[in-house]
């Protein structure tokens, strides 16, 4: 499997480390249910067959640590961002929330 | 720039040499001034901070990316004074710097293109017509984590490696 | 005339004079009832083990077992047949050997030889830190009266003279051995289990895929097959590797991620492995199997997976371990590979618990536990839908352990299952 | 002995360099260009080996990668290699090659014996029997089992040989060289692409080389020859012979292994036997060519039953006459060269029997015209002959019968396209009805499959469809040119029509010849319901051998299908795993073994270490000096209780370079500390250091180090040698997606510093004779817990901190890497006035046990700081990492186990790690089970043994005395527990 690297483009999978789903944000640690979000945060995974946000780490790269849009079922890769833009993007979007 | 005359090759292989007496900086953006560390950088040293996977030459001075808004610095040291201290004081507070002339040992193959043995041996793609001039690549062979650079001029390609794996990082660069 | 239906030497020598044409399926081709008392979901080694154990057991025959292909699909036909019980935590020593002690007398119980082969499983350790930490283990072990032994280099050299012991990169200082722990028939199991379940009167539906539940006031009514509804008292769930799409059906979020696990068998060869032998520095572990061929895996490849093969990384890290360990398999060939659905929990061990749906029940997690785990698995899950109350040795595997903070963590890795 | 089938002016062998070779040690000569089956045959060997199970006599049945019976045992010694196909080794000089699983000899197999009792061998008969007693499984009944399992046998010593790894990108990659495959690369070479062209075979062009063709006027042969010329001259091209695509993965990415040096006895110095490759590409066209399949008969696996496509190969290109009388049994048109090129080698043709009703009238003449006798709607029956063949008795229409004389029967029941890696990706074959067999299913994106392989089978039509796929491939990759021009051959059809299996067999009829797996083994397991073809499979072990069933798996599933009265394609597919055909062990390996197994990382004092003589240990990839005996010190104990005495009264110095070492910077560099480590990092003042404890999310301690700040924006932190890795990644997660906000930079420098502890009450005398003038260290200057940065010997910078893990007064010194060399000898001579020392990584140990210190052993990854005694060190005016979740019941209890000090009640006893604690007089059971130990030392400062352990509540057991059992190593040692700081509890001496 070849993971596109948005800055030192495309390498074989052995050069990244995983995390796991994306789509689980840290909480706000001071939110009056904190206990609740840090464990959904921390365990409860959707384990999407499918199209999965997914954080990979350049780790025999640029160390960067991305946002991997990729098909459980096949492998097939469809996205990769920086994760770093990915959450300023998040917290962008959480600023204008109402 | 020059390397040390000490070859560490056989005969009918391409010439290689550790590079030694090179201060190396590792500068890193600070937090939304990358606009005004490249003009300092520009007005530094007459080029740019390259913000793709590329090496830039300027008299002195060679400048490797390495990784989003970082960079390694690279500059003969001689018998200049601190290097490294001046650096710091001319990106004060547009970028980190620290200085990494220890971190890596460096080592320069003279070849004018890719011998088909180095070419097989690295996990990206090394071949003439893709890796051009220039052109820098972080990743790893042989379990041991690389960079490399393609000199600007043609003449060599760059290794880096972390100087604790050195030993083992020339036996693999003795057989390209 | 000796019964085909009771299998013996005896029985298979009566058939040679006609041909062996005398013997019946092993188990019924079941068309589904309308309805059952139980219903499990899932016809791999746990489900079949549980419907068994159902009928044996708990009296409970009015059972179907629901599978979406053919029986014995899953992990339990793609694992690498290695049976132990050398587990460190209290919450999973009393269980892996529950399941043990049925692995030893599988065979008389089910009248099916699964070739429940206790060899040994030999862990190498390469330091005096992993020594320690397999003494640690061993002695955990012995205080629940498991045999455990550890064997200095020596010891090691005698059993497998051959191993890398003079220019290795990590030398063995020694090992960890539990001489009952072996390797077991995989396909075996899975038809056992069926053969035993079946003469019991228990119904297995092949090629009934799953589509929904019902449930109706919070209480499960029954399951949306492709082969229609099939209503149930009880639904159980053992459907590793499709666990989180199942529960998603009952609005269920899991702790639970799908990865990917290979595995390996080489061209057969003349036994010279008598045992399991397990790396200690590097991801490997081996035995051979009665047909000659070395069977062997490593880790997962760390990402999740829905699809049944893995990546070539994985498979040279394996093979680098082998080579490592054992330089003289170095023109023995790889003939297959292939890749397993792990339900990886967030901290390496199973859950065996009542879900929040009443009615509904969930037995998954496994990682790489599950195929040893079968007979146990099948016993535990089977006392908690016949009894609604967990099973003495299956007292950990709860569902909101996790929220509690009583995780069962062998390999110390936390939440993250690609380290498990 | 000499070549007595070998066929005057046929063949594409090398008549003028002839290779001598031996088999079961008989010697035999054949030609460069053969395989050792074609030369055994060109020799008039037929029977090459026994079956597995039965112990039948097997000879040849194919001349390629998919042959189940012709087995042997290559080469000698530790270069022993079991179970190679002699249909796909090349002969070279020297070649030696032993029958396998017969006794005693090839000839007289007295395990044949089992072919009389296969009435009762049948399948899954293991599953019925050897129940009773249970007891007999493994002492009796497995290892009669194991006795005669497996085929060849490995080698007994480490294999000498070299493998080699390499990588390649291409656009197109091509598998397989036949007319498809040439084309298709001719088309995308011609269109400028990179081109990787792969063939399993030595020689290029596939089927080219075994058939008699024409390619625009010129042979099939020249054609090849012409291609392969125009491809060798183009830059973009890389050729890869003798090289098999073994497995297909995900993003374009296959694995191949080439055989570097396999076609020599031994491997020229240096050079490898065999090369794994990973090939890149952005578009593949798979012209792997198809398979001929063998109709199941009777006795068909006796020596001399070969498939039709193998007799041509052995004729067209070998040279040799695989026998003297012929019978060709076919279902298909392709039936007719066969004749041809046999009469051609000059074998008698006996007869043509062809399964299908009529037979077309042109191929009914071709044979009439040879005088060969035609059997319309007819079948071979069964072989006659025992360890060859002698004749066929063919089963006529209405029922007759007849008996031909003939040591050959070619046979062939129609082709399987080679498929296997299209599915490795989860692609699903289709059953094609007209061509009777599975073509290609859904493929990814960036594949194709050309000719035979896509179930294409005349010669005009591969070539276009080469051709189409090669311009295609190219032109998805990128390309912009024009289709190149498809030569001209002519366009013969197969018309096969299926026939799978001869009711009328009176013998044994083998549907998977090596696992000898029998049409009725097929029928017994539809009897007993394992149906599915899987099930089918794996009860009879039917393609599961090393074939992999590639000329057995299509007829079992059609026998199957017949049994269950259902279409072939409602039965099942037959799906591949990898490899495509099986590949050495070694070659995965590659040079990754033994020593080279891992990378080994040196510390900057290693030279120097050696030099001294120090004893090495393994610590992740690190070596580190463990302990460094002086002469006439034989005992490590020794060695380690004169190194733990010297630094706590003298001093020592001790490489620590190992550590992970992170420089953290930016303007928020303290607000970012405070949220990855549980105490205060924010407040730490310019020139200090302070201990810390970072968690994972999860609340469990993950690593300890130190962090100093040498400026408001700059701080450096160090991490635990084995997780350095761990942390720096955690570090980044930290920075680039929790809070991408911060302005904060990360920079590794393990490696840029050489890091000293020099440590003992006579450090500072030592290290003021380092560090430059005017540095001040003395105690008020330079307290406890400082930190910075200065120069040392005349210049060099360095750092130095105020810290210790010894307990004694000690420092941390750092310098750049390449003085750390430097820097340790003068630290060992500017030492000598003060009884210097260096000392391991065991003394570490000890002293840091001695002190109360946790390090591996309890950062377990299942401890909380409280459990590590730690708790305190927990801010309550932030959050951090781990707070949270800490805080969950079953963390925060305060019954869980936590670290506590034990010491041997009888002063001279030896502690054990990983002994569990029981209460004194209590049973040794598990659930009496308090805890264990984690760390244990002999304490050269105190006399005896101290431990650190987990125990159950702890505290409140001091002063209580336990039983420490040991079962596996037989040892039970009273112990008093005590608080966990054993030397120096008030920590005096450190801050002198």
């Amino acid at each position: 499997m070849r993971i596109n690297c948005p800055f030192c483009g495309e390498r074989g999978n052995d050069e990244f480390s995983y995390l796991g789903d994306a789509s689980v944000v840290r909480p706000d640690p001071a939110s009056p249910s904190a206990a609740d979000e840090f464990y959904a945060f921390a365990y409860e995974r959707r384990n999407v067959a499918g199209p999965m946000q997914e954080l990979w780490y350049h780790t025999a790269g640029c160390h960067a640590w991305l946002v991997v849009t990729r098909d459980t079922r096949t492998h097939e890769i469809f996205e990769v961002k920086a994760a770093q833009d990915v959450a300023f993007g998040r917290q962008k979007t959480a600023d204008t929330t109402p | 720039m020059s390397e040390s005359a000490q070859s560490l090759t056989a005969k009918n292989r391409p010439v290689i040499s550790e590079l030694t007496d090179v201060s190396v900086t590792h500068l890193a953006a600070r937090r939304e001034m990358r606009t005004s560390l490249d003009d300092v950088a520009r007005s530094t040293f007459g080029v740019a901070l390259p913000a793709t996977p590329r090496v830039v030459e300027a008299p002195g001075v060679m400048i490797v990316w390495a990784g989003p808004d970082q960079w390694l610095v690279m500059q003969q040291r001689g018998d200049k004074a601190d290097i490294f201290a001046e650096l710091a004081k001319t990106f004060n507070g547009l970028a980190s710097v620290v200085d990494v002339s220890d971190s890596r040992a460096i080592f320069r193959v003279a070849a004018s293109r890719p011998s088909d043995a180095l070419v097989r041996s690295m996990g990206i793609d090394l071949d003439d017509s893709v890796f051009r001039p220039g052109d820098v690549a972080i990743t790893h062979v042989s379990h041991l984590g690389v960079m490399v650079w393609r000199l600007p001029d043609a003449t060599g390609y760059d290794f880096a490696c972390p100087r604790t794996y050195s030993r083992d990082f020339l036996d693999w660069l003795g057989k390209i | 005339m000796f019964r085909t239906d009771h299998y013996s030497i005896f029985s298979v020598l009566a058939e040679a004079l006609r041909g062996q044409t005398g013997w019946k399926p092993a188990w019924r081709q079941a068309a589904p009832k309308s309805g059952y008392d139980i219903v499990i979901v899932g016809g791999g080694g746990h489900g079949l083990a549980t419907a068994y154990y159902l009928a044996k057991r708990y009296g409970t025959t009015n059972i179907a077992v629901v599978e979406r292909g053919w029986i014995g699909s899953g992990n339990v036909g793609r694992n690498t047949t290695i049976v132990r019980s050398n587990y460190l935590l209290p919450g999973n020593i009393p269980f892996y050997e529950t399941s043990m002690k049925l692995w030893e007398g599988l065979e008389q119980d089910l009248n099916y030889n699964a070739m429940v082969s206790q060899r040994g499983v030999l862990n190498l350790y390469h330091s005096d830190a992993q020594r320690d930490a397999y003494v640690r283990r061993g002695n955990a072990m012995r205080l629940h009266g498991i045999d455990a032994e550890l064997l200095d280099l020596n010891a090691v050299r005698a059993m497998y003279p051959w191993l890398n012991y003079d220019n290795a990169r990590f030398p063995i200082k020694g090992g960890l051995i539990q001489r009952r722990g072996g390797t077991v028939r995989h396909d075996a199991v899975a038809w056992g289990y069926a053969r035993g379940a079946d003469r019991l009167g228990v119904d297995i539906i092949e090629n009934a895929e799953v589509t929904g539940f019902r449930i109706e006031n919070g209480r499960i009514a029954g399951v949306e097959t492709t082969r229609g509804f099939i209503g149930a008292n009880k639904v159980g769930l053992s459907v590793a590797g499709s666990s989180s799409r199942l529960a998603a059906m009952a609005g269920m979020t899991l702790p639970i991620e799908s990865h990917v696990l290979q595995a390996f068998v080489s061209e057969g060869i003349k036994p010279f492995i008598d045992g399991v032998v397990t790396f200690g520095a590097g991801h490997f572990y081996i035995s051979q199997s009665d047909k000659g061929g070395l069977v062997f895996g490593g880790d997962i490849d760390g990402y999740n997976s829905y699809a049944q093969r893995g990546n070539l990384p994985v498979i040279e890290d394996v093979l680098e371990g082998g080579m490592a360990l054992m330089p003289r398999i170095g023109r023995v060939r790889l003939l297959r590979s292939w890749g397993g659905l792990m339900d990886m929990s967030m901290d390496g061990s199973p859950i065996i618990d009542r879900t929040p749906i009443d009615g509904l029940y969930f037995n998954g997690g496994w990682c790489y536990g599950g195929f040893k785990a079968t007979p146990a698995a099948g016993l535990c899950f089977a006392h908690l839908l016949a009894r609604d109350e967990p099973h003495e040795v299956a007292r950990g595997y709860r569902l909101d352990r996790f929220r509690t903070g009583h995780m069962i963590d062998e390999k110390g890795m936390g939440n993250q299952p690609n380290l498990h | 002995m000499t070549q007595t089938s070998r066929v005057t002016g046929l063949g594409l062998v090398d008549r003028s360099k002839p290779l001598d070779f031996t088999f079961d040690g008989v010697p035999y000569t054949g030609y460069k260009g053969d395989t050792l089956a074609s030369a055994l045959l060109a020799n008039g060997v037929r029977l090459v080996g026994r079956s597995f199970k039965y112990h039948r006599p097997r000879g040849i049945l194919t001349a390629g990668s998919e042959e189940p019976n012709a087995l042997v045992e290559l080469r000698t010694g530790a270069r022993r290699e079991p179970n190679t196909r002699a249909t796909v080794a090349e002969l070279y000089s020297g070649l030696e090659a032993k029958s396998q699983n017969r006794f005693p000899s090839l000839s007289l197999d007295l395990l044949s014996i089992n072919g009389l009792l296969s009435p009762v061998f049948s399948a899954g008969f293991y599953y019925k029997t050897f129940m009773w007693p249970a007891s007999f499984w493994e002492k009796v009944y497995e290892p009669m089992i194991r006795r005669a399992a497996g085929l060849g046998r490995a080698a007994n010593e480490a294999d000498p040989d070299i493998y080699d790894k390499a990588n390649a990108f291409c656009d197109v990659l091509v598998i397989g060289s036949g007319p498809a495959g040439l084309m298709a690369a001719l088309s995308a070479a011609r269109a400028g692409a990179r081109l990787i062209l792969t063939d399993e075979s030595f020689a290029f062009g596939g089927r080219l080389l075994s058939d008699v063709t024409t390619i625009d006027g010129m042979s099939g042969v020249e054609w090849v020859k012409s291609s392969i010329s125009e491809l060798s001259s183009l830059p973009n091209v890389r050729l890869l012979p003798r090289t098999t695509i073994f497995g297909a993965y995900d993003s374009g990415t296959f694995g191949a292994v080439e055989r570097v040096a396999d076609h020599v006895a031994v491997p020229s110095a240096g050079e490898p036997r065999q090369r794994l490759w990973h090939i890149v590409a952005k578009q593949t066209v798979v012209a792997q060519g198809s398979t001929e399949r063998p109709i199941i008969f009777g006795n068909n696996d006796r020596p001399g039953v070969m498939l039709a496509s193998a007799v041509r190969s052995y004729i067209n290109r070998f040279g040799v006459a695989p026998g003297q009388t012929a019978v060709v049994f076919s279902n298909n048109d392709d039936a007719a060269s066969t004749i041809d090129d046999l009469v051609r080698a000059g074998v008698t043709v006996a007869a043509l029997v062809d399964t299908r009703a009529s037979v077309p009238e042109a191929i009914k003449l071709r044979a009439r015209k040879q005088g060969i006798r035609v059997f319309e709607g007819a079948a071979v029956a069964d072989a006659l002959g025992g360890q060859r063949v002698s004749g066929a008795r063919i089963v006529a229409a209405y029922g007759t019968s007849h008996t031909v004389g003939c040591d050959l029967i070619a046979v062939s029941g129609g082709f399987n396209p080679n498929l296997q890696v299209t599915t490795h990706l989860g692609g699903r074959p289709q059953w094609h009805e007209n061509l009777a067999a599975f073509v290609p299913g859904a493929l990814p994106k960036w594949m194709t499959v050309a000719g035979a392989a896509n179930g294409v089978f005349s010669l005009a039509s591969c070539l276009g469809d080469g051709a189409k796929a090669g311009h295609a491939a190219a032109v998805a990759a990128g390309f912009d040119a024009n289709a190149t021009a498809v030569p001209h051959a002519e366009d013969e059809p197969i018309n096969v029509s299926a026939f799978w299996h001869v009711e009328a067999a009176k013998h044994k009829a083998f549907v998977d010849q090596q696992n000898d797996v029998t049409a009725a083994d097929v029928r017994l397991a539809e009897r007993e319901g394992y149906r599915s073809v899987e099930h089918l499979k794996r009860y009879t072990t039917l393609g599961m051998a090393t074939d992999q069933g590639k000329t057995s798996n299509v007829n079992g599933l059609a026998l199957m299908a017949e049994l269950t009265k259902k279409s072939i394609p409602a039965t099942g597919t037959t799906s591949a795993r990898p490899p495509y055909s099986p590949v050495s062990i070694g070659a995965f390996a590659g040079e990754h073994r033994g020593k080279h197994f891992k990378p080994t990382r040196l510390t900057p004092s290693h030279n120097w270490a050696k030099e001294r003589g120090a004893v090495f240990i393994e610590a992740g990839m690190w070596l580190r000096a463990q302990y460094f005996p002086k002469p006439g010190e034989t005992d490590w104990q020794t060695v380690v209780n004169r190194e733990v005495t010297t630094v706590r009264s003298g001093v020592g110095v001790c490489d620590v370079s190992t550590l992970g070492k992170i420089e953290i910077h930016g303007t928020d560099a303290g607000k970012f500390l405070d949220r990855v480590y549980i105490n205060m990092m924010s407040t730490l003042g310019v020139g200090k250091a302070r201990y810390g404890m970072m968690l994972r999310e999860d609340g469990i301690a993950m690593d300890d180090g130190t962090a100093a700040r040498f400026a408001d924006d700059r701080y450096f932190i160090t991490t635990t040698t084995a997780n350095a890795i761990k942390v720096l990644q955690h570090l980044e997660l930290c920075r680039q997606w929790y809070w991408p906000e911060l302005d904060v930079q990360i920079f590794p420098v393990s490696d840029q510093w050489a890091q000293y502890s020099v440590a003992g009450p006579r450090a500072r005398g030592l290290l003021a004779k380092i560090v430059d003038a005017p540095f001040d260290i003395s105690n008020s200057a330079f307290p406890y817990m400082a930190a910075a940065e200065l120069t040392v010997l005349s210049g060099i910078k360095g750092r130095l901190y105020r810290l210790s893990f010894s307990g004694e007064l000690a420092y941390e010194i750092a310098v750049p890497a390449r003085h750390g060399e430097l820097l340790m000898r003068k630290l060992m001579s500017e030492g000598e006035e003060f009884g210097v020392t260096p000392y391991g990584t065991e003394a570490l140990g000890v002293m840091r046990i001695e002190k109360g210190h946790v390090a591996g052993p309890e950062l377990n990854g299942t401890t909380t700081a409280a459990d590590l005694g730690l708790g305190k060190m927990a801010s309550t005016k932030k959050d951090f990492v781990g707070r949270v979740l800490s805080q969950r019941p079953g963390l925060a209890d305060p019954n869980r186990p936590r670290v506590i000090g034990f010491k041997p009640v009888d002063r001279s006893a030896r502690l054990r790690g990983g002994a569990h604690f029981i209460a004194k007089d209590a049973k040794a059971t598990a659930e009496n089970d308090l805890g264990y130990m984690t760390s244990v030392a002999y304490s050269p400062s105190l006399g005896h043994w101290v431990g650190l352990g987990l125990l159950s509540q702890a505290e409140s057991r001091v002063g209580e005395i336990l039983t420490a059992v040991d079962p596996v190593r037989g040892e039970t040692t009273l112990v008093e527990v005590v608080p966990s700081a054993f030397y120096d509890a008030e920590g005096a001496r450190l801050r002198v």
